[in-house]
């Protein structure tokens, strides 16, 4: 009978427990209304898309999240060992049939909102006028590639595969289609222009990330990955890769420019010129 | 019928019986627990060198060869958290662990189905481990393409260095065929609805 | 094997929790298996089931022929996922179990409880492809595997509400195994709800492969599990070694580890939101990582002291092992079979009269008994009535 | 159970809801319970066996969607590979082991001792012709120059040979066991169904991997 004496929880403890969970909260509540750590503004319409689908799930996640966290603090306080006798139940059918459908409808419709953000990316074809770059990857670089005047890009040969004499992506020599073809270690688009990467990697997986477009896609070999973007404000951003891919992994970046439209032509007269 | 009902549970004589290869679930639980409280300290100690290194890279710890952590080590500690938290603490513990010990006596019976398969299928994980531990010791060291080990990333020697990287979590494979047996072991007091 | 009367719907949820493992297991690990062999022989034996062509290792052409990296995700992730339940679901068991045992109320909504354990093993089986929203798969099986992914959120649900539930009324006696398991409760929402976000492939655009998606496993499924393991140590310790482990070690190592963990893994959205990408060994290369460095140093403080917190509960163990005060039967006046036998039980468990049973699991607080929980054992004869 | 009301109260304390005690008989088959011995009901070992061949199965699924997916990849320079003819033979020698088996086991229902060891010993054998069967057939792979890396259609057959094979031996050392060691926790009853269920199961397995290299090339 000595177990049955100790029993008694104390309502320091529970006091205790219930205000860390009200604390949490709060704490959580503020660092994300707060924006102390945010992710830079989208530059892209779809960005701007993506983060619309990210509040609405916050908004729901986070009324879900308060509400419990704040219930489960309530019920620790409140339903304390202080002597009373526990109020006998086995549960509710009503209840459980109301939060089952209550979840499914939210969480599914959630899921079902989502999908525009994800559709404009991944199920439309880019537009007819598209600006084409290929992005090629490997340890631990990204290269990209421009068709040059003729628009076409010329065959790759991996023999040919030669960072020292300036052919990292290993362009066919005997392709008169890749004469013209422009190389460079930074992507330069023009702004409000729609663009059409084609992602490939020479070795292991990478991936492309860059946070203002709100777009990531892994660079698997084997595959080429179309994926395509508008960006609509002038700067420079970061291009980040996110699949381990090695020792290197951490160090493997490159830059985004977006430019004017003129930027742009001079871009591609000097990088015609240096061939 | 008979036969069995002699040679069930005869109890066991003798320290090695008894405690490394017996066949009692209770001490086969006990020793999946312990295999874990192992594991689960190895995993702190790398995920705490993860976060020491994390925002001291330039830090010198006494016994790191050369006093820098390198990136591959780095990436080492990464793929080697994740693999023994995932398969030697958060697979072992709860279900080799405390299922082996309590699933039998909450349903009111005196043992597993199958007490020599659940003792089998202990000492190949207990060897399973013993083997991805070797991994810091092999030459080329250990694997450093994460747990989920994305080929070809794992999947060419040159690139993860460690041609023997992978050895360890083919070990671990062995174990994984083994487990099965186990859960066999374990469902069959499932298919005994009356 | 079961006991006479151990009906499936009276069996502890602690049972129907592993009993949904093992299945997992069985059908998982296989997988997992032939995965593994076959990325041995790539590796070895020259294969290329993994490996494309044209693969360029230090300036040098591999000669592999066609073979598909994501095969070996999807093989991977088909094992990867189910694991995840692997790990939580007897974890969501024993938090069940302990709940109901210290609000010494029956478990609120006893069969949904069961068949949620069921439901999130069989869709844990259907939503592997969410690891792989970006890795080049069809984007439309990405859509797919993204709306299975959310109805996983709604058997979770179901538990977290029966949880609340059960707490509801109850009378909380906060032992140190009580402490862990409303932990196990908080903790399982917390990393739960952040699976909402990485769910959505949109969203996954933003977060893949960031310090948000490693926030959300480990409190999910790496924390999580590790309070349902610490709740069922503190609550079965007594009936495996027959000692009581050190209440107010227990609860000092709670408080460190709750308050901890929340001080590792909270900071480590922001982290992710921010673009801060998972398994990098340095910040240094990237501009924007710098920015988050502060948040990294309050993570690494909060893990050292969590890390720390550990030792108590290992002293704790093995000082109780030798020093804690005998454990009479049932010490936390539980009603399920192991507390009706010896602690530690008896080589074959119960000593040669096995019991029979006659209840439901959960008999706490009946009205018109005299205490306030009935083991399952008790033939209804046997039961003492209140005056 | 969930939602039952507060009405039922008194029934709880009372008799306890459908029945339980040993009205309701022990867990096991064959009139054994776990309360009389510690030992474990023959069916068990059924259910067991059916249980374990779920995670076998899942193994060689595995082994056959990689092989649907490999083949179907772009670019793959996938030869298809033309099977050993003397797989055809192996094939009816499986299948007869099957036959075979079941006459045995039916023979040893009917307490026919002799007939029964005589059909299980042939299944044995035939089970050796079938192994030594497939060694012959990689060996003819061997001689046309055909080896485990040379085309990804030849891994994978060397693969699921192999992962079969390897299933198969254990399959005979089973029988083999069987017909010479006595056997404790189980009846030979059991022994014999829990293999034979076994040997059946790897028998189908074989046709199926066999069609699949026939047809699937």
């Amino acid at each position: 009978m000595r177990i049955r004496k100790c029993n008694r929880g104390s309502a320091a403890a529970a006091a205790m427990l219930a205000l860390l969970l009200v604390i949490l909260v709060v704490g959580t509540v503020y660092m994300f209304v707060s924006h102390l750590y945010p992710a830079p503004a989208p530059i892209t319409s779809v960005g701007a898309a993506v983060d619309h689908q990210y509040d609405l799930t916050l908004y729901v996640t986070g009324i879900v999240f308060i509400l419990s966290q704040l219930g489960l603090a309530l019920a620790i306080f409140r339903f304390r060992d202080h002597g009373q006798q526990a109020h006998f139940t086995r549960g509710n059918n009503t209840l459980e049939v109301l939060w089952t459908s209550a979840t499914i409808i939210l969480f599914l419709g959630l899921g079902f909102l989502g999908r525009k953000a994800w559709a404009d990316t991944r199920f439309t074809e880019p537009s007819a006028n598209a600006i084409h770059v290929e992005v090629t990857a490997n340890q631990f670089v990204f290269n990209f590639r421009y068709p040059g005047a003729d628009g076409k890009f010329g065959k790759l040969d991996p023999k040919q595969i030669s960072p020292s004499t300036g052919n990292p992506v290993g362009i066919d020599a005997n392709d008169p289609a890749g004469k013209d073809d422009i190389v460079v270690p930074t992507l330069t688009v023009p702004v409000n222009r729609q663009v059409e990467l084609l992602i490939r990697s020479q070795d292991v997986i990478h991936n492309f990330f860059v946070r203002e477009l709100r777009l990531q896609q892994d660079a698997v070999p084997g595959m080429v990955i179309p994926i395509h973007f508008t960006a609509e404000q002038v700067g420079q951003y970061e291009i980040v890769c996110t699949q381990l891919c090695g020792l290197g992994h951490s160090r493997m970046h490159s830059y985004l420019n977006v430019v004017s439209d003129s930027d742009y032509e001079n871009f591609l007269k000097q990088q015609a010129a240096g061939q | 019928m008979s036969s069995h009902a002699q040679s069930a549970h005869a109890a066991p004589t003798g320290f090695v019986s008894k405690y490394i290869f017996s066949t009692d679930h209770k001490v086969i639980g006990i020793q999946y627990f312990l295999l874990a409280l192992t594991a689960v300290v190895v995993g702190i100690v790398l995920s705490v060198l993860m976060r020491f290194h994390l925002v001291w890279p330039n830090a010198h710890l006494p016994f790191v060869s050369g006093g820098l952590m390198t990136q591959e080590q780095y990436l080492a500690l990464v793929t080697m958290h994740g693999t023994i938290m995932v398969f030697f603490v958060l697979t072992t513990a709860p279900q080799g662990g405390f299922g082996n010990y309590f699933l039998p006596i909450q349903i009111g019976a005196p043992d597993m189905a199958f007490p020599r398969l659940n003792m089998l299928s202990f000492w190949v994980t207990f060897l399973a481990f013993v083997a991805i531990i070797a991994a810091f010791v092999v030459p080329g060291g250990a694997p450093i393409s994460g747990w989920t080990g994305y080929t070809p990333l794992s999947g060419i020697g040159e690139v993860t260095g460690p041609g023997e990287g992978w050895g360890p979590d083919v070990v671990d494979c062995q174990h994984l065929a083994v487990l099965p047996c186990v859960t066999a072991g374990r469902s069959q007091f499932y298919c005994h609805a009356d | 094997m079961r006991a006479p009367g151990m009906t499936l719907m009276r069996m502890p949820l602690t049972c129907w929790g592993w009993f949904v493992t093992a299945i997992l297991g069985l059908l998982a690990f296989g997988v997992l298996l032939a995965g593994g062999i076959l990325l041995l022989l790539d590796r070895s034996a020259g294969t290329s089931f993994f490996l494309p062509a044209g693969l360029v290792i230090n300036d040098q052409v591999q000669n592999h022929s066609g073979g598909s990296p994501l095969l070996w995700q999807h093989l991977f992730w088909f094992f990867g996922h189910p694991e995840v339940y692997i790990a939580i679901l007897p974890g969501m068991g024993v938090a069940s179990h302990v709940l109901s045992t210290f609000a010494r109320k029956p478990v609120y909504g006893y069969r949904a409880m069961a068949m949620a354990i069921c439901g999130i093993g069989f869709l844990g089986f259907m939503v592997w492809g969410h690891h792989m929203f970006v890795s080049g798969m069809s984007p439309y099986s990405g859509f797919a595997f993204s709306v299975l992914t959310m109805s996983i959120g709604v058997p979770s649900a179901i538990k977290t509400f029966n949880w609340l539930g059960t707490l509801w009324g109850g009378k909380i006696q906060l032992k140190s195994p009580m402490l862990f398991a409303l932990g196990f409760v908080s903790l399982f929402v917390s990393g739960g709800l952040s699976g909402l976000f990485l769910a959505q492939p949109a969203v996954d655009n933003l977060l893949h492969a960031t310090y948000y998606v490693v926030a959300h496993f480990h409190l999910v499924m790496g924390v999580a599990a590790i309070f349902g393991i610490f709740a069922a140590t503190y609550f079965w310790f007594p009936k495996m070694f027959g000692r009581m482990m050190s209440e107010p070690l227990g609860k000092i190592h709670f408080w460190l580890t709750f308050v901890g963990t929340y001080c590792i893994f909270m900071p480590m959205h922001f982290v992710g939101i921010a673009g801060g990408i998972r398994r990098y060994a340095d910040a240094s290369a990237i501009e924007y990582l710098q920015k988050l460095q502060p948040l990294h140093v309050f993570m690494t403080i909060a893990a050292f002291i969590t890390a720390a917190a550990q030792l108590i509960f290992i002293f704790n163990f093995f000082w109780s092992l030798k020093f804690g005060p005998k454990a009479p039967k049932n010490p936390w006046d539980a009603t399920t079979l192991e507390w009706t036998t010896d602690s530690p039980p008896p080589l074959d468990n119960f000593g040669g009269e096995f019991p029979s049973v006659y209840r439901g699991p959960y008999e706490f607080s009946v009205p018109g008994a005299k205490e306030d929980f009935i083991p399952q054992h008790l033939a209804p004869a046997q039961v003492a009535r209140a005056k | 159970m969930a939602g039952t009301t507060v009405t039922e109260i008194p029934e709880l304390i009372g008799t306890g809801r459908n029945g339980g005690g040993a009205s309701s008989g022990d867990g096991g088959g064959e009139g054994s319970g776990p309360s009389a011995s510690g030992g474990v009901p023959q069916r068990t070992y059924v259910t067991g066996m059916i249980v374990g061949l779920g995670g076998i199965l899942m193994f060689f699924m595995a082994l056959v969607s990689a092989y649907i997916v490999r083949k179907g990849m772009p670019n793959s320079t996938w030869i298809p590979l033309e099977v050993p003819h003397i797989l055809w033979l192996n094939t009816v020698i499986l299948v007869a082991s099957s036959f075979t088996l079941a006459r045995s086991r039916s023979l040893f229902r009917a307490d026919n001792e002799d007939g029964f060891r005589y059909w299980w010993g042939w299944t044995t054998v035939l089970g050796v012709f079938f192994l030594v069967g497939q060694v012959i057939a990689w060996r003819q792979l061997v001689a046309e120059g055909i080896y485990l890396q040379s085309n990804p259609s030849s891994s994978f057959f060397y693969v699921f040979t192999a992962a079969h094979g390897l299933h198969l031996v254990g399959g005979v050392l089973a029988l083999l066991s069987v017909a010479f060691r006595p056997t404790h926790r189980l009846t030979r009853g059991t022994a014999t169904e829990v293999v034979s269920i076994y040997w059946h199961f790897m028998d189908g397995l074989w046709v199926f991997l066999f069609l699949l290299l026939l047809l699937g090339r």
